[in-house]
Order: structure tokens, then sequence, then C-alpha cells
């Protein structure tokens, strides 16, 4: 099957070159006129559970949703805000009002018109409720509509990454005339069979199969979208969905629906393109929690010395399969006012022996200096591997862990309530850092029983200054200042041990153009995405 | 005929207590999970904080005394509602269902393969009792008898799909391949050879074994020689009198293996990455999505009291004795 | 004592399950000085394949060597199922013993409970109580123990009610012994060798299911074992045959080799009923 | 007459080089006789009727010598599809247990009608009118009903009859009865043996029949075999073997039958041991309730051997249990010298324990094999309170007085022979010094000649402690030899209660009277021997 694809596309391009008589160049030029018409087919798993991204924002209900519903904004892969729904934006001199225009001729899959009313309905009602926007709308004083072709909102004080929380997942915008209903938003009969805005309607979800979406025919932007339809085949097993890509069944794989270990080895074929972009909004770190409120981890010898003990090369290498880098700090390399020019931390078991000794941990009879668990991430395996590799580099330097494995509730529940020595964790960092980084590290943000909120318990007053002092600062440039300080401080104090930048790519069959514009990747509209013929 | 009714009523009610106990059991043993349900299910929904968990509380009922809990638990497991899985945003027991024809037709085809093999091996056994062809047959069901079900399976995969690339390795029929009529059957066939086989083998070998002593045993008693006696045929012999009396346990133990049978479609269903609910009890497993995992122990614990409901049934015509027990 | 030994020396397959466990005992006491390194080490390059130069069975997708891995497995294996089984034994012979020598209303009751176990799929359950109890030593020895002993405790009630009724039971009954210790001295030690060769069967399928679920990923995190070896490489089934293929065959080897022993002690034991119990 | 069958010098042997069962073994059958091939456990007379069925199992026991001839055939050596055609046709055979003879999950009916498919041309209602007959000649009652029965439905002298009817249906040549009547019932039996009898009579067929028991031989046999050890030791007219035996062995099997009672002379009826009054006991097992005792009422006196006697069933063994406190009555009262012991409290029923013991039925069950016979009998006295070393100085001494001296209280059970270890039975009986011992059927599983032994042992002790004994069997002749009283129960219901002698020769009850009637050997005049040679006692500690 392979060998004649290729030799299909061979053929073709031959064909190709004899008719337009020229260069290469024409003929690239041809290639990259975008083409109407095709399905594409991609890779969804695992199967979402709704479709409907104000209830759920798991990454498969993102991608269809993407589609189908659309948000103010989206934005570049250098994070910069794109138009969405939104054409264009205002911010007052005191950044406390923010003035969206929303694109004309919107209407609904349904074909009532889409306004104004809508996005002030789905961000009272909706969204103000949801765990991923309630913080955003506590900034938040007002929203109102003006008229129905504009949006204010009007913050408390001013929130320098307001700008960054628009996105489809935290800001997808429903049609009030659906969801302005007594029925609970998770009970919603439209949430499986969604009605939106985008450039693609729902048609049909055959649960454990397939989602299929078609072309939406009065698309408010003009001559958009190029393909028919997309079609998202289940495929729960990684295996199945490697060898659906290899032979061209399916066309797009992104996240992890390959294999790390597959990647390397998918990404080299001819009929395949691999990108790195697409994945800049949410810019996923993991580390290793420590529980700063027990001994020995309150000391920060100790928590440098681990740092110095984990070999994160290997690990991103040999066991991430360079699906991620080595992390250098607390804010993600593609996250705004990342900093590289901080402490490094290469893998140096001699200098961490060396701080435990300062510190006056000697090893035992067995060499062991000290005890401590792990609990690793509840999801997969890459995680177990990437514990059990961690056991064995810090054994090395005289302190054992043992693992606790336990379910996604005990973890959150052990983790969120301090019950841990140490706690394998990761979380999105959604462009900002004062969306997704500043609340691991806040001293204000030290709450007891509240996941994913700054559970190893750093307190230092410098820090929490630093963060609130940046996420209200006028300029970009003055934000870089004070996150570039905040880094510095962070890393010295190593309140987690950073141990990847995650680094996904989004494998394309090679007949698929323009799938990834945006740093919200292939879960944007893809109203530009097309298919060159086979 | 009235003793059979009354045996089978019996048989029921008794089904029906086994399930309760079951549900008890359920209910019970998420309750000794480490942390509160509702933090469980906090965590599976994906999000986490005060006063999303008490919001929970409030809408399952857990602040409510364990016993209407538990009263409102048993109501629901009684009209088949298993729960709601906040990981699948859907009812389990729609969940089951949807995986459960996948899950029958690998069972049923293994099992069948099992005793038909089975029984046909054994009985070749113990027919050639002390030969070569007796020792090949039970050395084979003593080494299927001893191997990993799971680790059978990728043996299989190495050698069927990866090496000779014969067969498909993973899934329930060709992704996307949009077949329809004889040629979709033949692709699920084709994809439900190896996990059949997989999970067939280790029973095939039970029920080798087991025919091939039961057979030995039933050919010492007395009754065989009264037939011999009577002048009837090695053959005759061996089907009508031994054979029929040496499945008589043979039906029993298939019916006590349904357990195990089920069980190992959970391992089966994940190397093969077959849609039934023993994958399904995997993925939730993996996502320690209680409600699922929870729900399809109770479907598998159903699954068994129907099956040997159906065993007893068989076993009242099989064997007239049967009243007196 | 001697005829039993005979009788098992008579057994081909016995000896060979004998010599088979005493090399895996061995493996498993020795593991340390063979392999000084952990298992869990990285020693060599990842996926190196087998007879490559300091890794006999190859490397598995970190580098830690399978060989190292297989050793060290045993120690987990054997422990686990001897202790496992161990405890089952014990279940089982005290609820069976209650329910073969009360009888009446205690027996129903037993009976039902045992009844109730046998019908619950015991794989799944094992699964469950491990998955709910967070997988450690401690709960899979349990899940293991529960789902072994029922079984066991209806075999022992069986022959606990057929020797109850035995005439020398009842003789020392009318000679005025007290329950306990008709229990202790009349009928267990005569009901002791339908249990010996089921132990030893108990142990192989402890074996399974240990490996069962440490595939699944519900072993000790903290235990390298045969099965988490075989479930770790599941996803690179391609590349690293090798990584399945040898902690399988240990498996095989040893389950086998309890098998045979088991049927070996059974012939050895039961003369009688050799032909029967062979399942 | 001419012979029917005629075996030469046959001999079987075990396979893989095992001992040789049968050795040298020739015997004829004639047309219209019954021969009795008599001989005890082990003596090779069944093994070489399964020789000539051609069903010895051939990985176990093969034919090494000898011929069987029958008409001008050799059927030693003959091919497995030639035996199909004789079997059932020339030969019918009926087997010892009827409870097993019979496929249990197929209708009787069919099971008699194989034999017709596979033999005959006949059409299915032919057949199915052919077995209707049959089973109309064998007397089972409602043949049309019996047609469609299961074997579990039917009781064990029904099954039998089956088998039999099977056997004959075809009109072999050559009836080989093994044992067909040892397992029944003795008024069962009777019925059987007539039934035999007149069928061959009818038929004018040869019978073989196998037994171990003289009475029923005296009852039916033209001609007898005497079997030992796989050898022929006697064979003649049955006149001249039943009343002038010549060979000691045959000698020796004659006069340990149990002979006609004399009559104990009528004691002084001494007070009463134990009085039970009104006891009543219903087993239900699965929705059957079955009245084991009604309404028994009896005394046992200071010093007397009562016998009970009854057929399976009759609840006999119940009793003895109830009176044993191994078995709580439903209802009634058993009285100890005054003391009422039925719904005693544990505690308080201990010291009447020991006085109460019992010897049991089957010697092989009734030994812990895993104790020595010494731990055996002093277990009882050590459980009350006796001192080890006392218990086990008096354990010996008992075992001495049984005729176990020597060391051999250090062995274990499976050292010693039925007879041996059911002396080692009474010796712990004995052993807690009770003042009534309950034998239930302590003699019914010993060989003829060992079961004279026992007996006697039990007579010389019962009189040397004055025990009372109440004797438990479903042989009449063995309770009127050493009983002093009968009591006869049926149904769980006590039918007759009286002296031996009187119960024997002037019964009351019709059922009693059935019971006698039935006793095999009944008309046979036993010859008056002295046995010469005692085996079991020369080879005792052989």
């Amino acid at each position: 099957m392979k060998s004649l694809d290729a030799r299909r596309v061979l053929a073709r391009c031959a064909l190709a070159a004899a008719s337009l008589l020229a260069s290469a160049a024409p003929l690239a030029h041809a290639e990259e006129t975008p083409q109407y018409g095709g399905v594409l087919t991609a890779i969804l798993s695992p199967e979402p559970p709704t479709l409907n991204v104000a209830v759920q924002q798991v990454a498969g209900t993102q991608l269809v949703a993407g589609k189908i519903f659309e948000s103010l904004l989206t934005y570049s892969f250098d994070l910069k805000p794109q138009p969405g729904l939104a054409r264009s934006w205002e911010i007052s001199d005191d950044r406390l009002t923010y003035t969206f225009h929303l694109q004309p001729k919107v209407q609904w899959h349904d074909g009532k018109p889409f306004s104004a009313d809508d996005v002030v309905f789905t961000y009272t009602k909706i969204l103000a409720n949801t765990p991923r926007t309630r913080t955003l709308m506590t900034n938040v004083r007002e929203v109102s509509a003006p008229d129905a072709q504009t949006v204010v909102f009007k913050l408390k004080q001013p929130y320098s990454a307001f700008l960054y929380a628009l996105d489809i997942g935290g800001g997808a915008i429903l049609p009030k005339h659906l969801y302005d209903v007594d029925t609970p938003l998770a009970q919603n009969p439209h949430n499986n069979a969604p009605i939106g805005t985008g450039p693609f309607k729902f048609k049909h979800w055959e649960r454990g199969s397939y989602v299929e979406l078609v072309k939406n025919e009065h698309y408010w932007k003009e001559g958009r979208p190029y393909l028919d339809g997309i079609t998202y085949r289940v495929i729960p097993d990684s295996a199945s969905r490697r060898v659906a890509l290899e032979q061209g069944t399916v066309l797009q794989a992104w996240l992890q629906d390959i294999e790390p270990v597959d990647v390397p080895r998918v990404a080299k074929l001819p009929t395949i393109n691999q990108t790195h972009k697409g994945y800049e909004y949410w810019s996923t770190m993991q580390w290793i929690e420590l529980n700063g409120g027990r001994q020995p981890f309150s000391d920060k010898r100790f928590r440098q010395a681990l740092m110095y003990g984990i070999n994160r090369q290997f690990i991103v290498d040999k066991i991430m399969f360079g699906s991620g880098t080595v992390a250098t700090g607390p804010i993600h390399h593609n996250t705004r006012f990342y900093d590289a020019d901080v402490k490094p931390y290469p893998y140096d078991p001699k200098k961490a022996v060396a701080l435990l000794d300062e510190m006056g941990l000697k090893p035992d009879a067995k060499g062991v200096r000290a005890s401590v668990g792990l609990i690793p991430l509840p999801y997969g395996e890459m995680p177990r591997r990437i514990a059990e590799y961690i056991k064995q580099n810090l054994a090395k330097i005289g302190v054992a862990v043992t693992l606790e494995n336990t379910d996604v509730g005990g973890w959150t529940s052990r983790v969120g309530n301090w019950d841990f020595d140490m706690g394998a964790n990761g979380v999105f960092q959604y462009g900002d850092p004062a969306i997704g980084v500043s609340r691991t590290y806040l001293g204000s943000n030290i709450k007891k029983g509240l996941m994913f909120s700054n559970t190893s318990q750093y307190d230092n007053p410098k820090v929490d200054e630093l963060f609130n002092a940046a996420a209200t600062a006028a300029t970009d440039e003055e934000r870089q200042k004070l996150y570039s300080e905040v880094q510095r401080i962070l890393v010295e104090d190593v309140p987690v041990l950073w141990l990847a930048d995650t680094n996904y790519s989004t494998l394309l069959n090679k007949r698929v153009h323009n799938a990834v514009t945006t740093a919200l990747g292939v879960v944007d509209t893809q109203s530009e995405t097309w298919l060159s013929k086979e | 005929m009235k003793k059979i009714a009354k045996f089978l009523a019996n048989r029921v009610v008794k089904s029906v207590l086994v399930l309760l106990m079951i549900a008890l059991f359920n209910f019970f043993l998420v309750r000794a999970a480490p942390g509160d349900p509702a933090e469980i299910l906090a965590g599976q929904s994906g999000a986490v904080d005060a006063e999303f968990i008490a919001k929970l509380r409030q809408e399952f009922g857990l602040d409510k005394p364990i016993s209407t809990q538990l009263g409102q638990y048993l109501k629901n497991v009684a009209t088949f509602d298993l729960g709601y899985s906040y990981r699948q945003q859907a009812p389990v027991a729609s969940l089951i269902l949807q995986h459960l024809p996948a899950t029958l037709l690998l069972t049923l085809s293994a099992f069948a393969f099992a005793l038909l093999a089975g029984v046909s091996l054994g009985t070749q056994a113990a027919l050639r009792v002390g030969k070569w062809g007796d020792t090949v047959i039970t050395t084979l069901s003593m080494l299927a008898y001893a191997t990993p079900l799971f680790w059978v399976g990728l043996m299989l995969v190495l050698l069927f799909s990866v090496n000779l690339e014969w067969l498909p390795a993973f899934g329930y029929e060709s992704v996307g391949a949009n077949l329809t009529g004889l040629a979709r059957v033949a692709d699920v066939a084709r994809h439900l050879l190896l996990p059949a086989l997989t999970l067939g083998m280790f029973y095939m070998a039970v029920y080798a074994r087991l025919t091939r002593a039961s057979i030995l045993e039933i050919s010492q008693l007395d009754f065989v020689k009264t037939a011999r006696a009577k002048g009837l045929s090695e053959r005759t012999v061996i089907v009508r009198h031994v054979l029929r009396n040496a499945l008589l346990p043979v039906i029993t133990y298939a019916g006590i293996q349904a357990g195990g049978l089920i069980g190992g479609s959970l391992l089966v269903e994940t190397v093969f990455a077959w849609p039934g609910i023993g994958r399904l009890a995997f993925d939730a497993l993996i996502q320690r999505d209680y409600s699922v995992l929870l729900g399809v122990f109770f479907m598998a614990s159903l699954i068994v009291v129907v099956v040997n409901l159906i065993t007893d049934i068989l076993y009242t015509v099989a064997d007239p004795r049967i009243e007196l027990k | 004592m001697k005829a039993f030994m005979q009788s098992f020396c008579r057994n081909k397959g016995g000896i060979m399950g004998l010599i088979v466990l005493a090399l895996v005992t061995l493996m498993a006491v020795t593991a340390s000085w063979i392999f000084p390194d952990s298992p869990w080490d990285i020693i060599n390059g990842p996926f190196m394949p087998p007879l490559s130069e300091g890794a006999m069975l190859g490397t598995d997708t970190l580098g830690r060597d399978i060989a190292t891995g297989i050793a060290y497995g045993s120690r987990i294996t054997l422990v686990l199922a001897a202790v496992s089984t161990a405890v089952s034994i014990l279940l089982g012979i005290t609820v069976g013993a209650l329910a073969g020598f009360y009888g009446g209303r205690v027996d129903q009751a037993i009976v039902g409970f045992i009844e109730l176990f046998q019908t619950i799929p015991s794989f799944f359950l094992a699964v469950v109580l491990v998955a709910i109890l967070t997988p450690n030593m401690g709960t899979v020895i349990f899940a293991i123990a529960v789902v072994s002993w029922p079984p066991l405790a209806r075999l022992v009630r069986a022959e606990f009610m057929s020797l109850k009724n035995r005439e020398f039971v009842q003789a020392a009954m009318l000679a005025g012994q007290s329950n306990l210790r008709i229990i202790l001295t009349q009928i267990l030690p005569n009901s002791l060798s339908p249990v010996i060769v089921s132990g030893s069967l108990m142990i192989a399928s402890s074996i399974l299911l240990e490996s069962a679920l440490s595939f699944l990923g519900l072993g000790d995190p903290n235990a390298m074992t045969w099965g988490y070896i075989i479930g770790a490489s599941r996803s690179v089934l391609r590349d690293a045959w090798w990584m399945s293929v040898f902690p399988g065959v240990a498996i095989l080897l040893t389950v086998l080799s309890l098998n045979l022993i088991g049927e070996a002690l059974n012939d050895a034991l039961n003369p009688k009923l050799a032909r029967r119990r062979t399942t | 007459m001419s012979a029917l069958l005629e075996i030469r010098d046959l001999s079987v042997t075990a396979a893989h080089g095992g001992p040789t069962v049968v050795r040298g073994v020739s015997y004829t059958v004639n047309r219209n006789e019954i021969l009795c091939v008599v001989g005890e456990s082990g003596s090779g007379k069944s093994v070489t009727a399964h020789a000539i069925m051609g069903l010895l199992p051939a990985d176990q026991l093969n034919v090494t010598q000898g011929r069987i001839l029958y008409g001008d055939r050799d059927l030693v050596g003959l091919p497995a599809a030639d035996w199909y055609g004789l079997r059932g046709k020339c030969f019918g055979m009926v087997f010892q247990e009827p409870m097993t003879a019979l496929n249990p999950i197929m209708r009787v009916g069919r099971q008699v009608d194989e034999v017709l498919e596979r033999h005959t041309d006949l059409s299915a209602a032919a057949r199915k009118q052919r077995v209707l007959d049959l089973f109309g000649q064998v007397l089972l009652p409602d043949p049309q009903a019996m047609y469609d029965a299961y074997p579990f439905q039917l009781s064990g002298g029904q099954r039998q009859r089956v088998v039999i009817a099977m056997a004959l249906a075809l009109e072999p040549d050559v009836l080989i009865a093994d044992e067909p009547t040892t397992a029944l019932d003795v008024t069962t039996q009777a019925q059987i043996l007539g039934l035999i009898k007149d069928i061959q009579r009818r038929m004018g067929i040869g019978v073989i029949f196998i037994t171990h028991d003289f009475g029923v031989v005296a009852d039916i046999a033209d001609r007898i075999v005497v079997m030992r050890k796989g050898e022929v030791v006697e064979a003649g007219l049955a006149d001249d073997i039943l009343n002038r035996p010549q060979h000691p062995y045959t000698r020796q099997l004659i006069a340990a039958v149990p002979h006609k009672p004399e009559g104990k002379d009528a004691a002084a009826a001494a007070a009463p041991l134990m009085v039970v009054e009104k006891l009543c006991k219903t087993f239900a097992t699965g929705g059957r309730r079955v009245d084991a005792l009604r309404d028994i009422s009896l005394e046992i006196r200071q010093g007397e051997t009562l016998g009970l006697v009854g057929e399976s069933g009759s609840g006999k063994s119940t009793l003895g249990r109830a009176l044993i406190g191994l078995i709580p009555p439903d209802r009634g009262s058993v009285r100890m010298e005054g003391r009422e012991l039925v719904g005693m409290k544990p505690r308080d029923f201990r010291p009447y324990r020991r006085q109460i013991q019992m010897v049991f039925q089957d010697p092989y069950a009734s030994l812990n094999p895993r104790h020595r016979v010494i731990e055996a009998v002093a277990q009882g006295p050590i459980a009350f309170g006796e001192s080890r070393k006392t218990a086990l100085r008096e354990a010996r001494e008992l075992l001495e007085l049984v005729g176990l001296g020597g060391d051999a209280g250090d062995r274990y059970p499976h050292q010693f022979s039925g007879g041996q270890r059911q002396r080692i039975g009474i010796a712990r009986a004995l052993a807690l010094k009770p003042r009534l011992l309950v034998a239930d059927e302590a003699v019914s599983a010993l060989d003829v000649s060992i079961q004279a032994q026992v007996l006697d042992l039990l007579k010389t002790v019962s009189g040397q402690f004055d025990l009372s004994v109440l004797f438990i069997t479903h042989d009449l002749r063995v309770a009127a030899q050493i009983c002093d009283r009968i009591a006869v129960m049926r149904q769980g219901q006590l039918v007759e209660l009286d002296r031996a002698a009187t119960i024997f020769y002037h019964p009351q009850h019709e059922y009693t009277r059935r019971l006698i009637e039935s006793v095999p050997g009944k008309s046979w005049n036993k010859p008056d021997l002295e046995a010469q040679d005692d085996p079991s006692r020369s080879k005792q500690y052989a």
C-alpha cells in the first residue's frame, strides 16, 4: 500500500511537471493554491464525553468543538491575540474597559442570527460558573452589549492577561436561544448535537466510532472553509491509530494520538509531515511537586540536590522520546515572558550529594540519607516510567523513593490536602504567566484542599509582589522585567522540580495543508485547511 | 416437571440474592476507596475545588445518612441505573450496553472454540490413554494451562501479525474501511480470530483435561461394563454411554468458568484493543473511573449469574437426576 | 512416607517440575549476587536486543536489563505467590472446616458465602479490589487471597463432611474428645493431602493472577515483577520482542513446574484418585 | 447334560508383571443348570467371569494361559469385533451393584431396547413390545411406566430386575450373575434368587452364579465350584459339597456360616439399664421427609445382648446412634438408670457418654489411619482424665485381651486385617469401661470365616464385663446366633420384640415371618463341622 501511494505521488508529480513545462517553482506554486473539497479524517482519542466545550475541556472535546464553536479571539504562534468572533477590540487607558467589535453577518448553524447578547449570556450565565473561566470572571465587574455588534467587559482592577484567556477552551460562545433554559448545562440535549457559529456543522456522532462534521455553507468568513467536512475517527488503541495514520486511513494525529516511542519513526515516513507548532497556547509543563511543609523538603538545599540528582535529559530523550525539552524554570519556553537566563541544573549527582552532606543528611548503613514517597501522575504509562526513573536516579544520591501509585481521586485528594512528599504534576500555562504560572507559586494561593493551587506551600513575599505587579503592569516590557526576576528567584529556590516543557507534535498526511495556523493548532477552526487531491 | 420448576425458581431467587450481595459489595467497596466518593468524582470530572465537591456531595446525596444512600443505590441498580461516568459524560449502563456485543461475540466464540476443541481433544486423549497421542494432547494442554493469557495474546500477535503479517493485531474491524454485508463479517472474523484463540486456548486446555479425566472415570463404572456386556459396539458405548455422562461435569464446569471467561476477556480485550466491556473496564481502570469499573464488574457478575442459570436449565435437561438434588 | 517418596519419584513430570522450581528458587535467592545492579538501574542503552554485550536477554525501553529484571522478579513472584497462597489456605481451611464440621445453618450460611464468591468473576474482583485499595504488596496479596480461597474452602468442607461421618471421628466423639481436638487431631491431618495438592496448584494460579495484575499495571509500583515487564513491553512489542518473550517464558516454566508437582503430589497422595483430580 | 461352556486351565495375570490372580482354573457349565462359584474376596471368582465375557480391562489384566471353549470356539484371544456378536446374544451378565449397573441418564426401557436394536432386526414397535414382555417376565410392576423411568427412580431390586431383563433379552445360552443379590435386602434377595432360578428353569439356560454366601448357594446351586486365592479348591454336585465337604477350606467356610440358633436359656429378667420411650426422629433432606424413628419404645436390660434387626431404611442405625447421643431425637425419652438423657446439656451428659460405647461397621474407616493403634484405644480414657501412663497400660492389656498382644499397639491401622481392626475397635470401646455397647453391623463387612471369630469375641467380652450389647444387623441369622432378645424394625417402626428363639421359630408378625422366610439356605441343614484350620488366626502375626 505504502509503496503504491508513493509511486502514485511520483507519477502525479511527473505528470504535473510535464504539463506545466517548467521547473519546480511553478509546481510548488500550484501545490500551494488552496483547493476546495475533500473530507479530512482525523484521529479522535480518547473519545470525548461531550462536544460542549463549556462543560468539559478535555482535549477531544476541544478538538471537535473548536470547529463548531468559536471564541472571541485566537492566538498566533507567538501568542498575539488574533480576531475570532471579535473583529477588533480596544482597551481603555485605565485598562479597565475592553470593548470588542464582533464580526458582522454571523449566524448560528440553525439559521438564527448571532449577536452580542449571546456573548454576554455565555460569559455571565455559563462561563462564570465553569472551573476554567471562573477565575478570570472574578476580575470582571460587568459584561454588557451596548449594541448587537459590540461587547464591553468592565474589570475590577487592571489584569494584563485578560486578552489571553479568550480562547475556545475557556471562551466558546454558546447560542443563548438554546442554552437560556432551566435544564442544567450538563444535561442540555444540544451538548452532543451542538449548534455553533464555526465553519463546520455537527452532523452525526456514532459513539465508539466516529464524529462527522460538514461544511457550514453560511460561514461568516467569505469563501471558507475549504473542506467539505471533517470526520473524527475514534480509535481506542494506539497501535491501530499508528497503522491508520501510516496507511492514510486517517490524515491527522495530534497530542498523544501516537505513542511517544513511535512518533520519530512515523514522522520519518515519506507521506507524513510533522510539526511541533500549534501547542504554544497550552504549553504544558511537567514537574514534581515537593511538599514544602515537610522535612526535608523545607530546606532549599534538599530541593536543589534533588534537581541536580535527576537526569532530566534522559527523561525527555528516552522516556518522552523527544516530546519535550528539559525545563529551565517555572515558565514554558513557548509561553510569554519566558527567560532562559536562569541558574542551570545539569545532572550532577556529586553536587547533589555535596548539598545533602552540607545539610547533614548522612547515609545510613544501606546508603540511605532520606526516605520519601512519590505519587506519579495517574495517567498512562509514561508518567509511571518517569517516576520509576526518578526513583532510580535519587537512589544514587541516597534518597530512597517509594512509589505510591494511586488513582486520580487519590492523587488530587492527597496532593490537594498536602498529604504527600513528592507528587508529579502537570499544568497548562494558557499563554500568559498570570493565568497559568503564578497560581503555583503565590503565597496567597496556599489553599489546603484545593488541587492546582500552591500545594508545595512555597511562600515568598517577594515572589508574590513580583507576580502581582506583573499581572497589572501596563506594558509587556515592564512585565518581562518582573517575570524575569521572578524566574530567577524561583529557579534558585526550586519550589518544585521542573522536569520538562512538553513539546508535542502534530503528524499530518502530506495531503493536508494549513492544518496548523495558530497557537491552538488543530483545535482552532481549521477553516483555512485544505486537501490536495490523492 | 413441577419439581424442576421449583428447582429453577429456587435458583432464580438465589441468583437475585447473589446480585443483591454484589450490589452491596460494590456500594461498600467504593466507600472503602481512599478519599471521599465526591472527591473521586470531582477528580474524574477534572475540576477540584471545595465548592464543587460540596455541590457534588449534595447532588449525589452523599450528605444523607448511609442507609438512605444505600436504599437509593439499590433502587438504581434494580432499574439498571449503574451510575454516571463523569469522565465519559455518559450513563454507565449505556456505556456497557454499547460495549457488550463485542464482548459477547468474543467470549462466545472463545467458549465455542474451547468447548469443541477441548472436548474432542480430551476424548481423543482418553481413547488413546497411555499412547503417544494422549501424551501429546496432555502435554499441550498442560502447557496451555500454565501460560498466562495475556502473554499468549502477545505471542500470537508477534507471530501472526508482526512476523507473518497474516492477521490484524488489533481492533474489531478495519478502521474506515466502511465495509458492509459479508465483507464486513469476514473483516470482523479476521480480527476476531486471534483474540478468540487466545481466550479460548486456556479453557480448551481445561476442557480437554476435564473431559479426559471424566471419560476415564466414567469408563471405570459398572454401567459401561453393562453396556459392553450387551454387545454394543465400542463406538456406541463411548458415544452413548460414556461421553454423555462424562460431559455432565464439563457442563457444570463451563458454568463455573463463565466468570473466568469474562475475567479473561479483560486481559484479552486489553491486549487486542477489542472494544468490549473488558476494554472499557481497562480504560476505566487506567483513568480510575470507578463508576464504570464497578458497573462493568456488576455487569460481569450479572452475566455469570445468567450463565449459571442457563447451565442449571441445561443440566435439568441433560441429567434427569437433578430433581432429587 | 517412604511409599509416598517412591511414588512421587516415579513421576517424571513431578521430578522435572521440582528441578525447574528449584532453579527458579535458586535464581531468586542468588539474584543479588549474580546481578549486583538493581533491576531498575539503567545499565545499558535502551532497546538492546538479546545477546548484546552486557545484556544477555536485552534491555527495555529505558535500558534496564531484562535478565536482571527476571531474576529479581522471581523473588517477588515466589514470595507473593507463597504468602497469598498461605493466607488463602488458612482462610479456606478455617471456613471449610467450620462449614463441614458443624453443618446445618452454619454450613448453609458459609456455602452461600462461598457460592457468592464463586459467582463473582474472580479476576474482575481482584482487579477491582487492587484498583480501589491502591496497588501495593499488601493489597495484591489480599486480593489474590480473597479470590483464591473459595475452591479450597469447598474442598476442605467436602473432606470434613465426609470425614466427620467417618467412623473413627465418631469414635473420637464417643471417646469424649473436644470438638477442637477432633478437628485438629482427627480430621485435619486426614484431609491434608488434597489441601497439599491444591496448595501447589494454588501457588501456580496465584503466580498467573499476580502476573496478570502486574500486566495491567496493578502491581506494587516498587516491585519489579514478570507481569510488569511484559506490561511495559506491550507498547513496544514490534521493537522489542525480547521484553515480552523472556518474562513470559519465566512465568510459563514456573507455573508449569508447580502444576507438574501438584499432579505428581496428587498421584502420590491419592493413588486411587490419580486420574480424577486432574484439573 | 452337555457342556455349554468349558474353562480349561485358565490363568489371568495383572499387567506389567503384576501377580497372577487366577491360576489354572478349570470348570464347565452345562445347559440347564446353575453353577455356583463360591469364594471369599480375592478368590478370583469374578475375574474368571469377566474373562469369560471378554471384559477384562486390557491395560490391567490379561489371560496368560488356558482356553475358554464355547461350542467349538476358543474365546481366548477372540478379536473385539467377534465379541460384540457374542456378548448380549450368547452371554448375558448381571452385576453385583444394581445402583451403578445402569446408565444413570438413560431411560431404563431404552437401555434394554439397545440390546435388541443391536442384535435383532425388529422394528421399534416390536422391540418395545418385547421389552415390555421382558419387564413382565422379571415381574416388574407396571412395565409401561417402568419403560420411561430413569434408574434413580427405581428401587435396588427393581433395577436388578431390569439388569436381568437386559441380560435375558435375547435368551442367551449362558447367564453370568456376579454376586447379583449381595447388595440387596434379604427379602429382595429371596425374590431375585427365585426369579433367576425360575427363569433358568424355564429357558433351560446355563447360569454361572458367583457368590460368597453358602446360604444362597444352598438355595439355588446344582453344582458348586469353590475358589480360593485364584485356584479351584473343590468342585462337585451341590449336595456333595454342602453336606460332605472334603477340602479343609470348604469345611471351614461352611462351618463359619451362621447356623440356626439354638436359643439361649431364658435368663432371669435383669433390671433394665436403658429405657427408651416413644422415640421419634424425622430427617428432612431436600424437601423429602423420612420418618426414621416412629414411637420406638423398648428397654435394654443389664447384661443382655439385644439384637436390632431390619432391612436398609428400617431406622435401626438411627436408633443406635440416637441412643448413643450422636443423633439428637426429635421427641421421646431415653433413660439410663432413671436419668433422662434426651435434651441433657453436653456437660451433664459427659459421665454417661463413656458408659455407652460403639463398635462400628467398617473396620477400614473406624480407625484414624494416622494414629497408632494404642493411641486410638487410650484416647478415650485420656480425654476422660485418666493419666496417660495408666491409659496406655490399660490399653495394652485390652489389646491383649482381644487377641492382639505383643507390639501390636505400636503399629498403625493399615498394618492390620479387617478382622483384627474390628478387634481393635472392640478394645477401644471397652477402654472406657462402658455398660452398654452398641455394635452397628459390626461383622457385616467381614468375610464369613472372620465374622465368626469376631462374634465369638463379642460374646466373650459381653459376658466377662457384664455388658449390655445392642447388636444392630441386617442378618437375622447372625442376630439369632448371639442375641438374647431380638427387636425387628421396619420403616422406622418396631415390629416385634421377643426372645431370639421365639422370633426365629415362632414369629408373630407377618413381616418377621417374611424376613425369616427369606433367609437364604433355610432348608439346608448345615453339617456339623469343626473348623480344622483357621487361616486368619494362624497368619495373625505371620
